[in-house]
């Protein structure tokens, strides 16, 4: 029943946001973050508890139900937190913009359409949350207008492909068990043969292959979020793209069931390995575009591809470690990505939605908070240990290797350096270098923008250095799976071959880094100077020139551009061009001449001549 | 009591003869009949549930006389072309407000009598009749204000060429039929027709489906359709889209399920052919500039989808057709009104002195702002036609794609290709749903106001959205529709003697 | 190309035809139906005239539908010519004196010849639809050889629409009296007398009045820009 | 173990400080001119210290802080011929990424300045490391591929028992590969693009002056140490204090003859440079270390 | 069966005007000969070999000999249909006239595609 409620408290709280919009802007507002809240509050309290298979409507007689369990209780916690927090960054973010009430309107129902989608127990409930969550993302997408639009019309045809795949397979599953609810399939599909798996798996795997943006289904979302106002894109790239994920070990890990999984053959591999080289084609090629990019946004948003390769790589890969791996990464990539387009959005903020990294540069000293989230942000994306995505990194990377899969091992940590050089590029044309002229007087991140950033920095941390917290969810996940349980304690996980210890680390920075603090308290006190007094082997620098942020990675440029082309954005461009020079031919049928027409009728009356006297009489 | 069922052709005939003498009260005259028939289908239907009614005409006993066939199916189209039209004349009450209103009234009323007749009909000539009114009153709606309106003309000329094809192979299979059987009753020739072993008849069921199917817009006899649906003023391409073609299907439907008994040679070419109308539909609507032409193909879709359907000529397919019906005349009636005001607002802002009935999409944009009502009904019909849940066209479609997956074969493949299709429409309509929200436009000044032409979006849009999420109110009635059409005995035992 | 398309196609329906047609016996049999009129008519429905009763009373609902669809037609055509002008005023070039003479003398000879057609509807050849259409013949001879002269549309229109309102209200009443829609409930007289067959040439009167109306009415329209 | 922890720092200061010194030496004897004492970067590092110097604001200290401790942390987490207090706590994994402290922490720090040099600097150094780290990702990889280990540790051990690993059967080539790359990560010529004094006065140090160059050179001794223990380590099958030492040695010299003869690279040179052999050795010896059990 | 033919080559002949010819006035002559050629098929399918009109002027005329009744009034109702398409087609065409200034289909083509 709280189910039912929370989801009706969900939905309706974004139908009355835009109402109470019309009212008062204020009002909204607070009604929005209220509603976001809560629901933040209530899926919490759900904490621990697993109540399957609820019912709670009718739909062609088909009772739709929900349920709660860990699997969702971690996604939808994770959901409702990045929901809530971005409502919140979005209140000075999105002031004085127009159609607010729709925008707010629209968060909350993605965020309602999400948690739908993680509390689904059957597919008829789990297809309509996602379709809604695809709708309104396209409207959130479409938001902007101007560039935003195409990017608006690519995200949803891919995520109509991606949909269609999922209805196929969904009736389909439901004309060969009779049942939607996924506990039931799961009982049923065990007696499937190999192919109809595999066709159902790929039909799946399309879908959330699409939303997740593995390797050749990627090409909407760079521009997706790209163009979305930067809250949403932190929506987008922190949990909508990750329903992917969750789709992945729904329909992999429970309605298909692990074991199952693992044995299908699908022809050249295994399924699953085929899922694995993906990820792994996913984490490098988009973290290199990543590198090129020029626009704060796109180039977190090429990240979000390639971190997503991570993800599946641990998923498909599937042992207990990969797998907890996989769904921790999840969650510690979403915080960073989130962070990450919550500086980027303050930035944008202060500077008049300037996102162009060639003439940004050395906000640190402005806008401190937005540089603290952006640093631990990255360091986050990059893993360096003690913050959160470190632990998760490092299960993917030690799975690979003791299971003796070196390649994927090396493009996963090919595509942590590839990860550095972007993100740091990211950093530093942002942050660091020179502040240009007409940034010297640009105020603080408001506090509206700042709360998030806080929590979300802290969360970075507090996960980096004890891990533990989300390992113990994650941990009842895979073994509700059938895994093997992990020995997790608060600090690390310890297993067989090599343990994670990460307070042995945390304390040996800790004692290094104070060794060296009291050894720098030795030296002789420096005094301070301003950015701009440098040393420049006594050359004149003109003002202004210092910045050498632009083309920052020139002599890679040269090296790298030619091979990294987004060659399936290319496909799927001149597809999309033969498709549209086809549909001009087709259309040229209605020539516009009666004749023709007539022509048509006859042909068509003395085709179904032909076609009939060669059928039965009766 | 039980009404006659017969009042539901009476009553709008009388109407209709009667608006002429009106002078301007005419055009409350088609809102009364349309509720009078409302009123009287939805009072018929559990009557009509229990077992349908057969009524004859004259006096005498069936075979001799026409009878009319009222079962489930038919009193849906009764209440579904009822419920539209209703809703439609209430949006023409302001929307028709130049030159030929009266005439443009009766015709509109003829309309819906004539489809009103050849759903309730059982005997095949009269069908052919009311099919005729049907026609007629299309292609005079077609081209009205034919003296400004230069594109109206030519459509309706196009049209008139076709169809008049169209109703001369009608004639001629219904002349064949005469001819082998001697005799006219539905139900009589079903009974004939199942037990005759003649290797011909496929000939007047040919020319059936090819005279039917210009009505019905399949694939390659629809050139008038993108014409006329596109020229023609709001309402009229609104009852086009929504009721018109529907009734040329539900006539093929009939003739094929009733008459012939749904051979599967048939069954599989109209399958293909379905599939091809879709396939062709949303292709051409990909490339449309013109919303309005747009729109008339993306029907052509739908009429393929739901053609694809009934293909299946299973029990599940059939109900899903019905479903799709349902759902795309709900939908498409919302989009041709909503795109009709705005372009009247537009019109009425730009060019108040033209006879303007098409626009191009680039026009629309921005009006979100300013008709915020009528793009919200645009987009949730728009949205209803992909087939987005929670509206009712996400409903039929996961009919229509289980109805396929239940045959299996190389029928789930078809249904697989057939769901590019929705790619496609997806593609297309929101690119329009796009630039009405978010692009920005000369929209300075145009204002919505006029509640006879939002109430019907209101209406329209609560029905989208309550059918779409308690999808079973229709079940019922359905089902037994589609069980009519597959019962063939049923329909043939029904006639008495 | 296009002929020898259209030909090719034409081809293989003529093929078809064909096929078909050698199935159908020509001239011999007598359909069921066809059979129960010859045989039950008279006694049916009183009228002589075998194909009026089935026009009128066994497929009477046909003929509403036919005279809707003139009805239809007609309303058509005045909405398509429709141009919201006064008729122009042509100039008139009046015809010579020996033809209009004629003409005014024979049009009220060829309306009685209507008026008896279909008047006798159902005992002679013949019925509303041809006695109407000789009644509007008589009209087309005033247009043709009195130019300048022209019916008054709102009579033509009223008349159009009282014809079709009589006829739906005698159905009407058929339900009302009989149960049944077009229920010839008035009584059927001895055979072969003008009044016999009950409702049948009350209606054809109605049906007559209205062709030649509605037949006139198009031919106003077609002469000139209206209204 | 305290007292580990306590040497094992002392010993990397003391051996990197001493490799500062003897590369001078070298470098200078090659040259053909006399060179400084063995001792100066002891005298320079204690004259820095009292050196004033500037500082650009908080970042800048705190980045080469957390430059330097990274570094620190990294030699708790590697064994020096078999002294290792924290080697249970992550392997090789761990190592590769705290290696990144060293060099993200001195990125920062100089990022607060404005200097262009700095930023030319850190462009260099990201992107040589990029190319570097291809080949010795691949290396890696094979290593842990074949000891089915990530503990450096174990590593060892299993060297002790089967011989040098440069030498054994499915590893050589990634030795040879390593030993390729060796100088790029070790910053020697022709790979000190990055610091290039000539060119960019020393990159991302330019605006380094008393305890902060004081501290960066310490952490250039570091590294030198690390890089060097790895090599040793992985493939050239530790040893005890004093062979572990030689085997250093060794490695040492050799890298500092490369760097005194060859003149610098540029920087797209080095990139193709390393992504060439290097990297295709490193390549087949990870294949090579996948199909030989 | 010459009836048949003669009736079906009316049929034919129509639907080839229709289809091949450019006039307009044409095509509708077309559709009419069609409508015709129909008409005559109807009445020729009710026709029997020496049957009177089904009309029994007096009452001693044996009904065996009559023509079917059926045929006739359907083809009465198929005139009148025919009358009002043919009659709204020509005022159709004298409305495209009066908008494109010509009859010929090939050129009223400006909707298309």
């Amino acid at each position: 029943m709280t189910l039912k409620i929370l989801l009706l408290t969900a939905f309706g709280g974004a139908f009355v946001t835009y109402f109470l919009g019309k009212v008062s802007s204020k009002l909204r507002n607070y009604f929005a973050v209220f509603v976001s809240l809560t629901l933040f509050v209530a899926v919490a309290c759900l904490y621990g508890k697993s109540a399957e298979n609820f019912s709670y409507f009718k739909f062609f007689g088909n009772t739709l139900v929900l349920r709660v369990n860990s699997l969702s209780w971690f996604f939808a916690a994770a959901v409702s937190a990045f929901g809530a927090l971005s409502v919140i960054f979005s209140l000075d973010y999105m002031k004085g913009k127009e159609n607010l009430d729709f925008y707010y309107m629209m968060m909350l129902l993605v965020n309602a359409a999400m948690l739908g989608i993680v509390f689904a127990a059957d597919l008829v409930s789990f297809f309509v949350f996602w379709e809604i969550m695809s709708w309104s993302t396209f409207l959130l997408i479409s938001y902007s207008g101007k560039n935003a639009l195409p990017a608006g019309i690519k995200y949803i045809v891919m995520s109509l492909i991606g949909s269609m795949a999922m209805f196929f397979g969904i009736l389909s599953i439901y004309v060969n068990f009779h049942t939607l609810i996924i506990s039931e399939i799961a009982r049923g599909i065990v007696s499937a043969s190999s192919g109809y798996k595999i066709f159902i798996l790929v039909l799946f795997g399309v879908t959330f292959g699409i939303k997740s943006a593995v390797m050749p289904l990627h090409t909407w979302l760079p521009d997706a979020y790209t163009e979305s106002p930067t809250p949403f894109s932190a929506v987008l790239s922190g949990m909508l793209t990750r329903m992917g994920v969750y789709g992945f070990l729904l329909f992999f890990y429970v309605v298909a069931g692990a074991s199952f999984f693992f044995d299908i053959d699908a022809g050249i591999s295994k399924f699953n390995y085929i899922l694995c080289w993906l990820g792994a084609i996913t984490i490098v090629i988009p973290t290199f575009i990543a590198m090129l990019q020029n626009d704060a946004k796109k180039l977190l948003a090429w990240h979000g591809i390639g971190q997503g390769g991570y993800m599946i790589l641990g998923i498909a890969f599937g042992t207990s470690l990969g797998l907890a791996g996989g769904i921790l990464h999840t969650l510690n990539y979403s915080i960073c990505i989130v962070l990450l387009f919550m500086s980027v959005g303050a930035v944008e903020y202060r500077c008049g939605g300037v996102r162009d990294l060639n003439s940004l540069g050395g906000l640190i000293k402005k806008m401190p908070v937005a540089f603290a989230g952006a640093l631990l942000g990255i360091s986050g994306l990059i893993g360096l240990p003690l913050t959160n995505s470190f632990v998760s990194k490092w299960l993917i990377y030690k799975t690979l290797i003791l299971k003796s899969h070196p390649f994927l091992a090396f493009a996963a940590l090919i595509g942590t350096w590839g990860t550095i050089l972007s993100v740091y590029k990211f950093l530093h044309n942002n942050f660091l270098g020179e502040l240009p002229e007409k940034y010297e007087n640009i105020r603080k991140s408001p506090v509206s923008m700042q709360i998030p950033i806080i929590i979300l920095s802290s969360a970075i941390l507090l996960f980096g250095i004890l891990p533990g917290i989300p390992l113990k969810v994650i941990n009842t996940i895979i073994t509700s799976f059938g895994f093997n349980s992990l020995n997790v304690n608060l600090w690390g996980i310890a297993s067989e071959t090599g343990t994670l210890n990460t307070i042995n680390i945390f304390t040996a920075i800790l004692i290094a880094g104070s060794v060296i603090w009291m050894l720098f308290r030795v030296g002789k006190k420096s005094f301070p100077v301003t950015q701009d007094d440098n040393y420049a082997a006594g050359a004149y620098v003109p003002a202004g020139k210092y910045n050498y942020t632009a083309d920052f990675y020139a002599p890679l440029f040269k090296i790298v551009k030619p091979y990294l082309m987004d060659f399936a954005d290319k496909f799927f461009g001149w597809l999309c061009r033969v498709f549209t020079g086809f549909s001009e031919g087709v259309r040229k049928i209605y020539a516009g001449d009666v004749g023709y027409y007539v022509l048509y009728i006859l042909f068509f009356a003395a085709l179904l001549f032909f076609v009939q006297s060669g059928g039965k009489s009766w | 009591m039980v009404v006659s069922p017969v009042l539901l052709i009476a009553v709008p005939l009388l109407l209709a003869f009667i608006a002429p003498l009106c002078g301007k009260a005419a055009k409350y005259i088609p809102p009364a009949g349309a509720l009078f028939n409302l009123i009287l289908s939805v009072i018929l239907i559990p009557t009509v549930l229990k077992s349908p009614m057969i009524v004859s005409i004259g006096g005498f006993p069936p075979p001799f006389c026409i009878n009319l066939f009222v079962g489930p199916l038919g009193i849906f189209f009764a209440a579904l072309i009822s419920l539209a039209g209703f809703l439609i004349s209430i949006y023409a009450l302001s929307y028709i407000r130049e030159r030929a209103v009266g005439k443009y009234h009766t015709l509109y009323l003829l309309l819906l009598t004539g489809a009103t007749g050849v759903v309730l009909t059982g005997d095949i000539f009269n069908l052919f009749v009311f099919y005729e009114i049907l026609c007629i009153s299309s292609y005079a709606l077609t081209a009205h204000n034919a003296h400004w309106h230069r594109h109206g003309t030519e459509a309706a000329v196009k049209y008139l060429i076709q169809g008049s094809v169209g109703s001369a192979f009608i004639l001629l299979a219904i002349g064949m039929l005469y001819g082998f059987f001697g005799t006219l009753n539905m139900a009589d020739l079903a009974k004939h027709i199942a037990r005759a072993h003649s290797s011909v008849l496929f000939i007047p069921l040919t020319f059936f489906i090819a005279g039917f199917g210009v009505e019905a817009a399949i694939f390659p006899l629809n050139a008038w359709l993108p014409d006329a649906h596109s020229v023609s003023p709001a309402p009229i391409s609104a009852i086009f889209s929504g009721i018109a073609i529907e009734i040329g299907v539900y006539a093929i439907m009939r003739v094929v399920f009733t008459l012939f008994g749904a051979p599967l040679s048939v069954m599989s070419v109209l399958l293909i052919v379905g599939l091809l109308t879709l396939l062709v539909g949303e292709i051409c609507a990909f490339r449309q500039n013109n919303i309005k032409r747009m729109s008339a193909y993306s029907s052509i879709g739908q009429i393929g989808l739901i053609v694809f359907a009934f293909g299946l000529a299973t029990k599940s397919g059939i109900t899903a057709g019905l479903f799709q019906i349902t759902s795309h005349a709900l939908s498409k009636i919302l989009l041709f009104l909503t795109i009709g005001y705005m372009i009247y607002s537009i019109r009425m802002k730009n060019y108040p002195d033209k006879y303007v009935t098409e626009i191009e999409i680039n026009s629309l944009n921005g009006l979100g702002k300013k008709m915020p009502l009528t793009s919200l009904g645009f987009a949730i019909a728009a949205f209803s036609l992909i087939g987005f849940p929670p509206f009712i066209g996400f409903s039929s479609k996961l009919l229509i794609v289980k109805a396929a997956l239940l045959k299996g074969g190389i029928y789930a493949v078809l249904m697989g290709i057939a769901l590019i299709a929705t790619v496609i429409e997806g593609a297309y309509f929101l690119k329009v749903v796009q630039g009405i929200y978010f692009r920005k436009g000369e929209v300075e000044g145009i204002k919505e106001n006029n509640v006879f032409i939002l109430v019907p979006f209101f209406i329209l849009a609560a029905l989208i959205i309550f059918a779409g999420i308690y999808p079973g109110i229709l079940t019922k009635i359905l089902n037994s529709s589609s069980g009519e059409l597959l019962n063939r005995i049923g329909y043939i035992g029904r006639l008495p003697g | 190309m296009r002929k020898l398309v259209s030909i090719i196609l034409l081809g293989a329906l003529a093929f078809g035809l064909v096929q078909a047609v050698k199935k159908i016996p020509f001239g011999v049999q007598k359909t069921k139906v066809g059979k129960y009129y010859v045989e039950r008519g008279i006694e049916d429905t009183g009228s002589s005239n075998i194909v009026t009763s089935v026009v009128l009373n066994y497929r009477g609902f046909d003929t509403l539908g036919e005279v809707t669809i003139l009805f239809a037609g007609a309303i058509a055509l005045g909405a398509v010519l429709f141009t919201g002008k006064k008729r122009i005023e042509r100039e008139v070039y009046p015809a010579s004196p020996i033809l209009s003479t004629a003409c005014k003398f024979l049009f009220p000879l060829i309306l009685l010849f209507g008026a008896y057609i279909f008047i006798h509807g159902h005992l002679t050849p013949g019925g509303g639809f041809q006695g109407g259409a000789i009644a509007a013949s008589a009209l087309l001879l005033i247009f043709l050889g009195c130019p300048g002269r022209k019916t008054d549309g709102r009579k033509t229109r009223l008349m159009e629409s009282l014809g079709g309102i009589i006829f739906v209200l005698a159905g009407l009443l058929g339900l009302a009296y009989g149960g049944f829609f077009l229920f010839n409930f008035l009584p059927k007289g001895t055979v072969n007398n003008l009044f016999s067959a009950g409702i049948i040439p009350v209606l054809y009167i109605v049906i007559g009045f209205k062709v030649a109306s509605e037949i006139a009415g198009i031919l106003d329209n077609l002469f000139g820009e209206t209204e | 173990m305290v007292i580990k922890l306590i040497a094992l720092p002392l010993i990397a200061f003391v051996i990197g400080i001493f490799f500062l010194g003897l590369f001078r030496k070298i470098t200078a004897r090659i040259h053909r001119r006399y060179g400084p004492p063995l001792t100066q970067p002891v005298i320079d590092i204690i004259k820095l210290f009292y050196q004033k110097s500037v500082s650009h604001g908080r970042l800048f200290d705190f980045g080469i802080i957390v430059s330097l401790a990274g570094s620190l942390a990294v030699i708790l987490f590697l064994p020096f011929a078999g002294i290792c207090p924290l080697e249970s706590s992550g392997g090789l994994l761990v190592i590769a990424y705290l290696l990144l402290f060293a060099p993200l922490g001195i990125a920062l720090s100089g990022g607060e300045a404005a200097n262009p040099n700095i930023s030319i600097g850190i462009s260099r150094k990201l992107i040589l490391s990029l190319g570097y780290e291809v080949p010795l990702i691949l290396i890696l990889l094979a290593v842990m591929t074949h000891y089915k280990t990530i503990s450096i540790a174990q590593i060892v051990s299993m060297q002790q028992k089967t011989g040098w690993a440069v030498f054994s059967a499915p590893l050589f080539l990634s030795g040879i590969s390593y030993i390729l790359i060796l100088p790029a990560m070790l910053g020697v010529r022709p790979f000190d693009i990055a610091s290039a004094p000539q060119e960019i006065s020393s990159g991302v140090k330019v605006e380094y002056g008393g305890k902060f160059l004081a501290l960066a050179t310490i952490e250039h001794a570091f590294h030198l140490f690390i890089g060097i223990s790895l090599f040793v380590n992985l493939f050239l099958g530790g040893g005890n204090v004093f062979v572990f030492f030689l085997k250093m040695i060794f490695v040492f010299i050799a890298g500092v003859f490369v760097h005194s003869v060859f003149p610098r690279f540029r920087t797209e040179q080095a990139v193709k440079y390393l992504w060439g052999w290097p990297a295709l050795i490193a390549l087949l010896g990870l294949v090579l270390a996948v199909t030989v059990k | 069966m010459i009836f048949y033919i003669g009736s079906f080559a009316l049929v034919l002949t129509g639907l080839y005007i229709a289809a091949a010819k450019k006039n307009l006035i044409k095509i509708i002559m077309g559709l009419s000969l069609v409508d015709t050629g129909v008409n005559l098929f109807l009445i020729s399918i009710g026709y029997i070999k020496g049957g009177t009109a089904p009309i029994f002027s007096n009452a001693a005329i044996p009904g065996k000999t009559m023509v079917d009744p059926v045929p006739q009034a359907m083809v009465l109702t198929a005139i009148v249909i025919g009358l009002a398409v043919t009659a709204l087609a020509l005022s159709l065409v004298i409305k495209a006239y009066y908008h494109y200034g010509t009859l010929n289909v090939r050129k009223i083509k400006e909707l298309k595609w």
